[in-house]
């Protein structure tokens, strides 16, 4: 049988609907030994600030059940290096390129926008409004709705090429904050971000993380992600990227019956450095079972 | 870099805490460099959920040797592995011990510990390179020192230390280390255990201007550079920005480390 | 050595600082066979409305990494038959016995507290301000500074006994809502109740609870409990009583060191029915492998 | 009921999914009545976190065993436990199959795929008490009745059915029911199995006035009556309000059973 896993969002057709999340694909070539490109839907490229980033000093990272904490604080080597070193290689790929554009302020978001929106390969970008361990309470434009729709808007009028706006799940009403993206003019809505954590060394007595808060991402979230997913696709009427813990193609396949068109895999690419690949394989394999044609008719098929 | 979902145990070994595998990985193993690592899958559940760093120890054929000590719940499940289950494995990763010298003269291996572990495969390339390969091996005590035999096996000489005199020298690895210092002329250093000795010994190299090659360990989600979590700050490399242990390391000429920030 | 593990919340002194979680103890009595209830610190009782309660339909709980999703709903007996029934024989156990109030309105809350103001043997009030699996869109009072404060406050005034508010995770700022309870008179303030979570049946489509939506509980979410406990100890001036995914010792003094005075067992007492009390014994086994003579010794020494 | 955290695993069978363990477990199996459950903890490590309800289907001395299908992720680690490795178990847990009667006289036990597991033990107690004892053993094909010589040799009359004709009667076990109601008259049925061959079977007692025993799954939190998580609509007890399935049943009486809510 012949399946067609393709997805339209509207400003982006995808060969399928399995995208890998920012910041744990690296700039994309890393994972060249692991996946072929032409094999999913698209890479998030990590974050990019104007300029290169540090980042939190060490540790980073602290295992938990089911999930992992990261305070790397979005190191990274800023767009100029990247459109020069990254980007013509990323070019070569047969796959969708969205970058992921951070911002210290308003200002920088635009600067960087206005930087990429002068190089090509660029498919989309994604507004990272909602990474909580940059700032050492946890604090981002996302969690709150004036300063996302305020932060979108700006965003859309500066550059060319869709905004994708990246929630975060730290907050009371996650639909709140979607219909603001969607305000502001957002092209679609992807999340969710990490959930902000903390981990404690027994013996030591200090936090795990020298950033003391982290994200927290892997399966362990799921279940918090999927609800949100489903709040907001039901809510707003731009597409939706779901994301948070997907490990198998049963985990997205959850994610578009409640609504999302696409999704992104994240902590499993550590694990598993093919989970994108392997995803959309199983994908694929779930539809000839099912006897689905075009993987389009799971989406939004939730029975209430 | 290479990805073997299907390596086979085909020798196991342990002494109390301390485990040895011979897994057969002929992909891996043609690839495999003294003091590179193997990011090894422990479970097929989500738990633990991240693969574990663990050193190849040693290159058998078409085989490779790791040596692990039980840190926690993650090395407790590799260690419950049984001869012809199959493993999940990553590698080689990372930078080799061996730097790019003509000539490598006296070779000291000062190993702590689970810290031996890449000394056995690096003793044994020396040797074929050419050097005077010794070994300095400590341990809290005697069953610390569960793999001392398999060196002198290899032809390679060996001191041992045990912090409670139980075996070879009563004192610290770095103590033997300061001694035989005194003795010979080492050219080069190759260190791996614990910090506080990797930290000694690496003082003590700068004191005899010996270059010296270290291994850190770091928290780590990938093992191949795409997380960006196993950072620490490297002096002299990109002006003493954050650098990945697992693809600029994890092993470093000891005067580019910043000991305060190694932990 | 002898190991003092007793902590002193002001309002109500405890043997050791582990307490049984609401709805995950049942009524106390179900976990008889497997504990002493004289080695805990105490039992907070399941959920009671003012009349006994149907709760949700079932599929009520789902497995998911790391974590449950229940949707309960609360099912119970109501006050009357519990005060009869149950009271009688928890009076006789040697434990802290702290009870869970529900209320579908502000009044039921008060009738709650009103009828067993008139009883013996309860140490304390727990106001549940934070079911998310009552509400088909998981609203609960706790989700707003000034609803919470409110309800603090009629609470605090209808009854005679401690009133420790109990606070939902699902929130932006949870500092803000414990201040409104402290504001409002809590004696105390517990944390965290479940995170609002969903699941779905790819091959049915259907959501895997009844409910829809229902609240994660479990070692999955420990690193958010932990940090929201740690923000709110560090911003409130009445003792906190931190959970979410406890499950060994370590795991309990994480929250003390952070800076709850007291920890409650949830999820764990279903796969280990002597979670309690085997927790109380490894704390203990703790201290005396640390050298720490008093329990208190640990509590908010968190070393940033 | 009774937990024991050391049960050991004395024997183990499979067959492809199928798999059968005694495990020695001397307090619950002395307590241990026909169609009570065991709460099995399936890992040591956080994965799967809750342990998986099983039936017990056999009493041996101080052993019980459970027979049990792979049904998903916790119960394939279950089907991996050796021989001499211990299980956390908690039971026996809920109520039994056979009623208070004085008198059972001919009892059919209709058990399908999996839902054979508890019938087995019930079959042999109600043999003790006096019953004459029929089992009618479904499954799709002879691959699903692994279980079947066993019956025979405990001398429990037993017809077999499969789906597609594989071995004996040719068609739904419920389709045999019909049959041997016809030709005999059961005072009793006891029945497990999928919901659909339940109700079915509970369709045929209900048109034939013949008492029936059923035994419900469902998803249990705890297995001990705390968590309020595996309750069903039970018509008659308690004015038709949720009932627990881990305390009040998993045995109920047919007519109490609402099936459209007992999925
Ligand atoms: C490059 C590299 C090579 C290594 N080679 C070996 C080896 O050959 N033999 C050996 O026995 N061990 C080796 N280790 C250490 C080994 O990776 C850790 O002991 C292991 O990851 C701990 O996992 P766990 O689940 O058992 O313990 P956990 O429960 O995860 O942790 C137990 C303790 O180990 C520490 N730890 C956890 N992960 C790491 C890590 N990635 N690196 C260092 N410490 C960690 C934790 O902070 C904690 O103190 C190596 C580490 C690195 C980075
Ligand atoms: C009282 C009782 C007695 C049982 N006795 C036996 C027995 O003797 N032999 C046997 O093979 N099985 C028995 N079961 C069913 C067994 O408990 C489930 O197959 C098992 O829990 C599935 O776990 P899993 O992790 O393998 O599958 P999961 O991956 O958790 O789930 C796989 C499938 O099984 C279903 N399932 C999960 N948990 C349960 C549950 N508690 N009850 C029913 N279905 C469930 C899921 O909805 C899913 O469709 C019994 C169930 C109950 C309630
Ligand atoms: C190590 C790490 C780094 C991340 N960096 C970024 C980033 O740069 N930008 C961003 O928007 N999200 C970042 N995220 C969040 C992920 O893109 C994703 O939203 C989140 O991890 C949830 O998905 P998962 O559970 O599949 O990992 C990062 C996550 C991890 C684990
Ligand atoms: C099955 C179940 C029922 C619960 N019922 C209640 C309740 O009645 N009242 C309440 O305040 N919290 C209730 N909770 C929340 C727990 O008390 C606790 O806040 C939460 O589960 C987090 O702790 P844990 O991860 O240790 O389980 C319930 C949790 C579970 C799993
Ligand atoms: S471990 Fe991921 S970059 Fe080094
Ligand atoms: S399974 Fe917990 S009450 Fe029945």
């Amino acid at each position: 049988m012949m399946i067609d896993l393709s997805v339209d969002l509207g400003f982006l057709k995808l060969r399928n609907p399995v995208l890998a999340a920012s910041g744990t694909f690296g700039y994309g070539l890393e994972f060249a030994p692991f996946i072929d490109f032409d094999k999913i839907g698209g890479i998030v490229v990590k974050g990019l600030y104007f300029g290169p980033r540090e980042g939190n000093p060490p540790p980073r990272l602290v295992e938990t059940t089911g999930g992992l904490i990261n305070a790397i604080g979005l190191q990274g080597v800023g767009v100029e290096k990247f459109s020069e070193e990254v980007l013509p290689k990323l070019r070569e790929l047969d796959t969708a390129v969205i970058v992921n554009i951070c911002g210290a302020s308003d200002e920088e978001y635009i600067q960087v926008i206005e930087y990429l929106d002068r190089q090509e390969g660029v498919d989309a970008y994604e507004l990272n409004i909602s990474c909580p361990n940059v700032e050492k309470n946890g604090f981002c434009p996302a969690l709150d709705p004036d300063t996302t729709g305020a932060l979108v808007k700006q965003a859309k009028a500066a550059g060319r090429r869709p905004i994708i706006a990246k929630l975060s799940p730290n907050v009371t009403n996650i639909v709140e904050i979607a219909r603001a993206a969607e305000d502001g003019g957002a092209d679609g809505i992807s999340l969710i971000n990490t959930l902000l954590a903390m981990a404690v060394d027994v013996e030591t007595r200090r936090p795990k993380l020298a950033n003391i808060f982290g994200g927290l991402s892997g399966p362990a979230i799921k279940p918090i992600a999927l609800r949100m997913t489903y709040q907001v696709a039901t809510a707003v009427n731009i597409p939706v990227i779901g994301m948070g813990g997907i490990m198998t193609a049963a985990d997205a396949i959850e994610f578009l019956i409640v609504g999302a068109k696409a999704v992104q895999v994240g902590t499993a690419n550590f694990i598993d450095p093919a989970s994108t690949m392997r995803i959309a394989g199983e994908m694929k394999d779930f539809c000839e079972r099912k006897g689905i044609k075009k993987i389009t008719e799971l989406i939004g098929t939730i029975k209430i | 870099m290479q990805w073997d979902s299907r390596a086979k145990i085909i020798f196991k070994q342990n002494w109390n805490d301390y485990h040895l595998f011979r897994i057969e990985t002929p992909k891996i193993a043609v690839e495999a460099r003294p003091g590179q690592f193997l990011m090894v899958r422990v479970s097929d559940t989500p738990y633990p959920l991240l693969r574990r760093p663990i050193s190849i120890h040693s290159r058998e054929r078409n085989a490779l040797e790791i040596f692990f000590q039980v840190a926690g719940q993650g090395t407790a499940l590799l260690s419950r592995k049984k001869e012809g289950e199959t493993l999940d494995i990553i590698g080689p990763l990372g930078k080799e011990f061996i730097p790019d010298w003509e000539h490598l003269g006296i070779a000291y291996l000062i190993g702590g510990g689970r810290g031996i572990a890449p000394l056995y495969f690096l003793g044994k390339e020396l040797k074929k390179l050419g050097a005077k390969v010794h070994v300095l091996y400590g341990g809290k005590t005697l069953a610390d020192l569960p793999v001392k035999e398999k060196f002198k096996k290899a032809g390679l000489g060996m001191t041992c230390s045990t912090d409670d005199g139980s075996f070879g020298f009563h004192g610290f690895v770095t103590d033997l280390l300061e001694n035989e210092i005194q003795k010979t002329t080492p050219q080069i250093l190759f260190i791996c255990g614990p910090n506080s000795m990797m930290k000694k010994a690496a003082e003590l190299a700068a004191a005899h201007k010996i270059p010296a090659r270290i291994s850190l360990e770091s928290m780590m989600g990938c093992g191949f550079g795409a997380c960006w979590g196993c950072v620490k700050r490297i002096k002299k490399s990109d002006n003493g920005k954050w650098r990945k242990i697992c693809e600029d390391g994890p092993v470093f000429w000891a005067e580019e480390i910043i000991w305060e920030e190694a932990e």
